[in-house]
């Protein structure tokens, strides 16, 4: 595990910190940060690390551009939420609900996966983008399972809700209880997730997938079955992304179309990889960070922005809370401007490898 | 010196291919054995980077077949055909640009040994493939430079690794189409030596296609000519230089050509 | 050694003709698919006068789609740019042509065709020429960074579609706003069982006139050519003495024009705009360009058609399959030609 | 004085691209109605250079004058339309437009046609088998010719062209000798970059030899030729070992 | 004092933002009027926090529960989309604190996925499509009905229909079409098809949420050459523009400012003519229901203790703009008039009027109970 860190890990040492606080920040959260907009944020943090990451693989990795990845975090989720809508929330249902959702997400992970071998990139990313809005619908019309629009609401077991006491007293000021298992159990799954990832990524296969994306053709000439591998890659993301989505049952109690398949999450897991840097897997820790961060307190900054600047007519309108969206936008542009490479592409390449001679 | 009367490792039957009307390769049946090289010339738009791809694989035939070592290839993939022993340097260069260029040779070797489906491994563990990228580096000249991106080398650099990533694929046949084309007087020499020293081991067959007559006259056992996608010739190279029809279509009236 | 010689064929000579009958040609077989889907649904819908309605009522949508869309395939098929930001001009298109015609109510109001006709045509030509101008900006700060680059250009164009949508936001508000028809375009023509709305005959013509200028600006003129040569290997046609940067900025605004012009007849349709009117009706524009071969003009217009008398027949026959009639479209066409309709090019390694 | 017989003056002309310094100091003259070999080993600056005359890479420093007028600094179509033709390295083909429309867009007028082209089809019959074919389906020498065609279709006065003879026949250098003849007698300049010694040597009249980004020796092409030591100190070979 | 904290949790910015400021501009006036202007109840300052759930449910219940746990709400009132507001509702009942909603439709916020600590102002979906039932099912109508085909829609329809029963009036079709479509020619000619046959008064009830503009388009294929007729229900003052080519057509609407007469309601029309310059809309009524209810919660309890307050508020009659408003012991819904309307167009308003044709009073309309607390 160590050999893959240390081939895949960024060079520049300032990045390498970043991670390192970023990570420490997350597990810590519940005793560095006060309140339950941090803890959540912390949780769904580590989600989305896991669900960009994943998109990397297939984004950075394969050069497969797909706008149906969220699909697959919502197969996972509705997986869980159908569950335990349908039956007592226990971890034997939680289990069989996670191997439904695999089942089905790699199941239609292949038939895209096949598709994506006829026809070029560019179109394979428009009809993904179809696709994805055709699920939506496809959701709301079939409410009787999915509860359409509204989502599903449901029970998870017992030991992972606010309810559950474990101790009586606190710890340090933070009350150990079911919350908290939760918080934990889907801070260190992604952990785990991540650096499975990390492993794929520093093996032999994620070079080949390197050597997909640079030149197709000539992986093909050297005798790589470029078929089977793009296939594998796309299977392996989506069944993390799969996995992504079950966390994202557990800790958000609710599942729905607009927290787990619209289009805005795919852009912002898009956002977050292109942001971190495409191809380096750790990008995704520091967009993810960023974006949620962003999406979390950034109206919050904006209201005090405009209350600084009062009655300047035009700027206070665009500094107002409800405009935070424009300064998203904005984000998306400097990103692309700023950071074509992503902030860990920008700031160091790979890290410096064995000399050869 | 070739007896047909063996099984030749290489082999293609009535080998043809179209093109909307044009026939680009138009039955051509040939036979290459163990330790020759056969260069193959002819005009430009001859067909003989086509003849190369049928071979590989990168195109499909229209009609014929290609045989490996008697076995019909027939469909197969141009990976499965990498993998069965049919190397291939091409004409335009096709590297992976922006990896090192000891990785694109490393991905060779780790292709040639198996090991791409891996997931578990640490790929920077793999110490027979990077002896053997050493190796490689010191052959093409690239020692160097082995861990600049591929696209940073100069056109002769980048020459010398694609013809490096086809020897790290170790095939039983080898294809090189041009492989000096563009290369300076100081530079060709190591490619064509390295060839050379590949035929003189003798275990492998070569195919080279390439315009310099000095080139072909000095390495080649054999010359089939192609024209219009059709085998105008096949014989020994000074026989087949000679021949009118030849000097016409392929060398100019002046018949040496501006070589 | 046996050394084999064959006659020589001259290289020169004549021209190799692929082949070319017309029903080889993509773009006529694709041609033949709209009467073939119009013929075939007729039998099936089985009352006549229905068939005629949902047939020209189809055909006339699928000219609203075409002019929606003409500007986002042009773009791309000349410039390969994935402008998701089209949306954005569509969506602008609206508003702009919105208060022209709110400051020309009463010509929009009153009984004469030709007035009514005027107040439209002003409010679609202000609207143009603002997305147009609009748009030199958009190209100049964002998509001249990323052109070469599909993922940067998605990227920088959908945050340039939020900005743009939240600046509609910031200057007309977030509420719906109503985007009335002119008079004369309120209401049905009605020939017995058959009705035909009178707003889809401005389409139509709209659509028909756009399609044939389009198709003569390609025909006759250099243009098409330059900028598809441009985009291949730009320092090339600099090499040859023309101003390519000025050349992809005039495609681009002309793009977003129509855009615009699309967003003005899709406001009018509607009756009510949103800010987010042109982001809806993206996935739809996306499809058709897709269906239709990404760049090809005449697989973006043979496409729309389908889709609008698609989606009619569908709906009709068997609405809960209305959903999926389009995607479905988009599946079966990629099956049989993977680079849609009419591949906007035939060459390419 | 220089300017009446000079078509084309570098002077101290420096490149950098990426942050690597890769013209450092080039000086050169090009006669007018000559054809100016460009020599050297591979990835001492050639193609730089004639990027940079283009205005494809802009200099860092120098000069660079055509007829006694300084165009660095100009962008390339500003170049170009001061009769200046080029002919890149790697060929430049539009590969998804046919070979006719390649040439369409090279030449000024709105149709083709007329002696000139019917010139340049008795050179390269190939493009006229190929007329309505999408180039990038030619052949790798097909392309070539079809990149040479595209730069002559007009009359230019001065051609910059870089390593014709890559990837083709014999029996096509040798009508490209005979084409780059014509075009000279036609009084166009040529500054042609070229690794085929026997055609550098067939062709040039003025002889101007690279090395790391610097000018190491300007001459005629004639007392090259004749003295093997110098083309090995220079080239690493002596032109005849290569025929 | 410790001021008496609301939280307003509701979706500020996204699609839905313009209902989304009536909402809010409502409620602040519903606490300004309840209070008499002091913004103080029990001798403490009412202190409003916003929240904006950007209409992504994850974010709404971390927001609720960052309300109720760490801003230590006493109650709190939202959100717009009926999607944010049910991943909301277990979050009350985890804190045990109550959430009034307002103005989310769904039947089931306060029906089987609902709780003890709901409570709702807004009309649900049921009391829009009973009290069209009410207005326009009489003897021998024919109706078709064209619905999105979603939970909302086919709810909604359901529920028109159960309604119906008894009146006379029939249902010959019920047209069901995707969420997202804009071209409604087929919808139209199988409905005209299932209509013109019949005899009688021939109406297409519109039962529609969202954009696509069903009605306008199906006005241009001419439904009077079969004598049809259209009704639907309410809508915010700018769609109610497109309205106007439909010139006496019937329905009911949940609330049009002219059309209650009361105190209130002409106190709401007043001020916010002077504050905004136009006249309060459909959902500022809402949001002044929520204000007004949540005050008179704390007066009538003197405690802002949950508990307390559950047992003040089941069964509360409280006066609205809407005239008076009861929550429902048994599921916590407020029972409350809707407005019978015909269409008709006047010179100098920009929108077509609702005029009213008479007020369906509560006691008439018949709402299935959702749950039984
Ligand atoms: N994919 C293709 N589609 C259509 N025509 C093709 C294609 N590939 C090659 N051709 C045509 O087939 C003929 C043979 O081409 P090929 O590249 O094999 O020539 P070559 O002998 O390698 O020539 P050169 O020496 O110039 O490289 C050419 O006329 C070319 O135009
Ligand atoms: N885009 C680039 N970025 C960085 N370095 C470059 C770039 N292009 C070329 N170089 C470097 O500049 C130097 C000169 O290159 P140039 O192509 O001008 O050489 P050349 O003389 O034309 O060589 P050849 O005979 O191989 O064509 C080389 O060392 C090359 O590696
Ligand atoms: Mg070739
Ligand atoms: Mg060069």
């Amino acid at each position: 595990m160590l050999q893959a860190l240390r081939d895949t890990l960024p060079a520049n040492r300032w990045i390498r910190l970043v991670l390192l606080a970023i990570v420490l920040g997350v597990i810590f959260t519940p005793w560095l940060f006060d309140g339950t907009r941090a803890l959540d944020t912390a949780a769904r943090l580590s989600i989305f690390v896991v669900l960009a990451a994943s998109y990397d693989l297939l984004l950075g990795f394969t050069g497969v551009v797909s706008f149906a990845h969220a699909l697959f975090f919502g197969i996972g989720a509705y997986a869980v939420a159908i569950a335990f809508d349908h039956f007592a929330p226990g971890f034997g249902v939680l289990l069989v609900a996670i191997v439904a959702g695999l089942g089905v997400s790699l199941l239609v992970a292949f038939i895209m996966g096949l598709v994506s071998l006829r026809v070029k990139t560019i179109f394979y990313a428009m009809i993904t983008l179809a696709v994805a809005s055709a699920a939506t619908v496809l959701v709301s019309q079939l409410y009787h399972l999915t509860g359409g629009e509204d989502g599903l609401t449901y029970r998870i077991p017992k030991v992972l809700t606010p309810a559950f006491k474990l101790l009586d007293d606190k710890v340090f000021g933070v009350r150990v209880n079911g919350k908290l298992m939760n918080f934990y159990l889907v801070v260190f799954s992604s952990i785990v997730l991540f650096l499975i990832m990390v492993r794929i990524v520093a093996s032999p296969f994620g070079r080949v997938l390197k050597a997909l994306r640079e030149n197709d053709f000539r992986a093909q000439a050297i005798g790589y079955n470029t078929l089977a591998y793009r296939t594998t890659a796309t299977l392996l993301s989506a069944a993390f992304a799969t996995l992504a989505g079950v966390l994202m049952a557990l800790w958000l109690r609710y599942t729905g179309p607009e927290s787990v398949l619209s289009l805005d999450i795919m852009i912002d897991v898009l956002l977050m990889v292109v942001i971190g840097g495409m191809g380096t897997l750790y990008g995704a820790i520091i967009g993810a960070t960023v974006l949620m961060l962003a999406q979390s307190y950034l109206q919050g900054l904006m209201g005090n922005a405009q209350d600084v600047i009062g009655g300047v007519p035009i700027l206070s309108e665009l500094m107002a809370p409800d405009r935070w969206l424009l300064w998203l936008g904005l984000l998306f542009i400097a990103s692309v401007y700023f950071f074509p490479q992503g902030v860990v592409g920008r700031f160091s390449g790979p890290a410096p490898k064995e000399a050869t001679t | 010196m070739t007896t047909h009367t063996t099984t030749p490792v290489l082999e293609t039957r009535e080998l043809s291919v179209q093109f909307g009307g044009h026939v680009a390769v138009n039955r051509v049946s040939c036979r290459f054995d163990s330790g020759t090289l056969t260069a193959i010339v002819g005009p430009n738009g001859a067909g003989k980077t086509t003849y190369f791809n049928l071979i590989s694989g990168q195109l499909p035939a229209t009609e014929g077949e290609v045989r490996l070592r008697g076995r019909v290839l027939g469909g197969r993939s141009a990976a499965h055909r990498a993998r069965a022993g049919l190397g291939r340097a091409f004409q335009l260069t096709q590297l992976f640009p922006r990896l090192s260029v000891a990785d694109n040779l490393r991905l060779v070797v780790q292709a040639k040994l198996g090991l791409g489906f891996r997931f578990w491994q640490p790929a920077s563990h793999l110490i027979a493939v990077d002896r053997e990228v050493e190796a490689l580096l010191e052959r093409v000249d690239l020692a160097g430079r082995a861990e600049v991106p591929a696209s940073q080398l100069s056109h002769g650099g980048q020459r010398r690794l694609e013809v490096g990533m086809m020897l790290a694929l170790d095939p039983e046949v080898m294809m090189f189409d041009e492989p000096t084309a563009g290369m300076s007087l100081d530079e060709a020499p190591v490619v064509l030596n390295l060839i050379r020293s590949i035929k003189e081991a003798g275990e492998k067959t070569i195919l080279l296609v390439e315009h310099k007559m000095d080139v072909i006259r000095s390495l080649a056992d054999r010359i089939i000519v192609l024209n219009n996608g059709t085998l105008l010739a096949d014989g020994e190279p000074a026989e087949v230089m000679s021949l009118p029809s030849v000097r016409q279509a392929y060398l100019g009236e002046s018949g040496e050509g501006a070589t | 050694m046996t050394t084999r010689v064959e006659p020589i064929q001259a290289t020169g000579g004549e021209p190799v003709k692929q082949h070319r009958a017309w029903w080889h040609r993509p773009d006529a077989q694709a041609a033949v698919l709209v009467p073939a889907l119009a013929l075939l649904a007729l039998p099936l819908t089985g009352d006549f006068s229905a068939w005629l309605t949902l047939t020209l009522a189809g055909l006339a949508m699928g000219m609203m789609l075409f002019i929606m869309t003409s500007g986002f395939t042009l773009v791309f098929g000349l410039m390969d740019v994935l402008n998701f930001g089209h949306g954005a001009f569509i969506s602008l298109g609206a508003f702009f042509g919105f208060t022209v015609l709110a400051g020309l109510e009463s010509w929009r109001l009153v009984d004469s065709l030709w007035l009514n006709l005027l107040a439209f045509g002003l409010a679609a030509v202000a609207a143009m020429i603002a997305c147009g101008l609009l748009s030199w900006a958009f190209e100049r700060v964002l998509v001249r960074r990323v052109y070469g680059n599909h993922l940067m250009q998605i990227l920088i164009t959908m945050g340039g579609l939020i900005v743009a949508e939240q600046l509609i936001y910031v200057f007309w508000g977030g509420e719906d706003w109503p985007m009335l028809k002119p008079a004369a375009f309120q209401g049905g023509l009605q020939w017995g069982d058959l009705v035909f709305e009178k707003y889809r005959l401005l389409a139509v013509v709209l659509g028909l006139v756009l399609f044939a200028a389009l198709m003569a600006v390609f025909k006759w003129t250099r243009l098409g050519l330059l900028i598809r040569a441009g985009v291949e290997n730009r320092e090339m046609v600099e090499s040859f003495g023309y101003n390519v940067r000025r050349l992809f900025v005039l495609v681009f605004m002309a793009g977003s024009a129509l855009a615009a012009m699309g967003g003005v007849m899709w406001g009018l349709y509607d009756e009510v705009i949103t800010a987010h009117l042109g982001q809806s009706i993206m996935i739809t524009v996306f499809i058709v360009a897709i269906i239709g071969g990404l760049g090809s003009i005449e697989g973006c217009f043979i496409a729309a058609l389908m889709v609008g008398l698609l989606s009619n027949y569908v709906g009709f026959l068997a609405p809960k399959l209305a959903l999926v009639s389009t995607i479905g479209l988009l599946v079966v066409v990629l099956m049989w030609r993977p680079q849609g309709l009419v591949p906007a090019t035939q060459g390419g390694q | 004085m220089s300017d009446q017989t000079m078509q084309l003056a570098l002077r101290d002309v420096h490149t950098h691209v990426d942050g690597y310094h890769i013209l450092q100091g080039v000086t050169f003259d090009v006669p007018r109605h000559q054809v100016t070999m460009l020599l050297g080993r591979n990835g001492v600056g050639k193609t730089s250079t004639m990027r940079t005359i283009m205005g494809l890479w802009p200099s860092s420093q120098g000069e660079i004058r055509l007829e006694g007028q300084p165009i660095h600094g100009l962008p390339t179509m500003q170049v170009a339309r001061r009769g200046v033709s080029y002919v890149p390295e790697n060929m430049g083909i539009f590969a998804s437009l046919t070979v006719s429309e390649n040439l369409r867009i090279a030449s000024r007028s709105q149709g083709l046609g007329g002696e000139r082209l019917d010139w340049i089809l008795a050179l390269f019959p190939a493009l006229q088998t190929f007329w309505h074919w999408p180039a990038g389906n030619l052949s790798g020498g097909q392309k070539q010719m079809l990149a040479i065609a595209r730069a002559v279709i007009e009359p230019c006065d001065l051609l910059l062209v870089d390593e014709p003879s890559k990837g083709l026949a014999p029996s096509i250098i040798e009508k490209l000798i005979t084409a780059f003849r014509s075009l000279k007698d036609e009084r166009t300049t040529i500054l042609m970059v070229e690794q085929n010694m026997n055609m550098a040597r067939q062709l040039g009249d003025h002889l101007v030899v690279m090395d790391d980004g610097r000018i190491v020796h300007e001459g005629s092409m004639a007392d090259f030729a004749a003295d093997p030591d110098r083309q090995s100190e220079l080239l690493g070979l002596s032109m005849e070992a290569s025929t | 004092e410790d001021p008496i904290k609301i939280a307003h949790v509701y979706g500020k910015t996204g699609p839905l933002e313009a209902y989304a400021k009536q909402s809010h501009d409502g409620l602040m006036l519903g606490l300004e009027y309840a209070t008499g202007g002091t913004m103080e109840v029990l001798g403490r300052p009412i202190e409003v926090i916003e929240k904006d759930t950007q209409l992504d449910p994850a974010q709404g219940r971390s927001l609720l529960e960052e309300a109720y746990a760490d801003d230590e709400v006493t109650l709190a009132i939202g959100p717009v989309s009926s999607g944010v507001a049910l991943a909301m509702l277990p979050v009350a009942q985890e804190y045990g604190k109550i959430l009034m909603v307002e103005p989310a439709v769904a039947d089931s916020i306060t029906g089987e996925n609902g709780n003890r600590y709901i409570f709702r102002t807004g009309r649900n979906s049921s009391q829009d499509a009973v009290a069209n039932a009410v207005a326009i099912g009489k003897p021998g109508v024919k109706i078709a009905t064209l619905a999105q085909d979603y939970a909302f829609g086919r709810d909604g329809i359901t529920a028109f229909r159960n309604a119906l029963e008894g009146s006379g009036a029939e249902i010959v079709h019920e047209e069901y079409v995707p969420t997202d479509t804009n071209d409604f020619t087929a919808a139209g000619q199988r409905i005209f098809d299932a209509l013109k046959d019949e005899d009688g008064e021939k109406i297409v009830f519109f039962y529609w949420a969202g954009g696509g503009n069903p009605m306008g388009k199906l006005k241009a294929m001419n439904p009077e050459r079969y004598d049809i007729e259209f009704a639907t229900g309410g809508n915010i003052l700018s769609a109610l523009v497109g309205y106007k080519p439909f010139v006496g057509m019937e329905g009911a609407t949940y609330y049009y400012y002219e059309s209650p007469d009361n105190d209130i309601n002409d106190w709401l029309v007043e001020q916010h003519l002077d504050r905004f310059g136009t006249p309060p809309d459909f959902f500022t009524a809402g949001g002044m229901s929520a204000g007004i209810a949540a005050v008179e919660a704390l007066k009538r309890s003197g405690d802002t203790d949950t508990e307390a307050l559950i047992d003040t508020m089941e069964g509360m009659r409280f006066d609205t703009p809407k005239g008076e408003m009861m929550f429902r012991a048994e599921d916590h819904q407020a029972l409350q008039s809707m407005y019978h309307f015909r269409i008709k167009v006047e010179d100098g308003v920009e929108w077509a009027i609702p005029e009213l044709v008479r007020e369906i009073p509560l006691e008439e309309m018949d709402i299935p109970v959702g749950r039984d607390n």
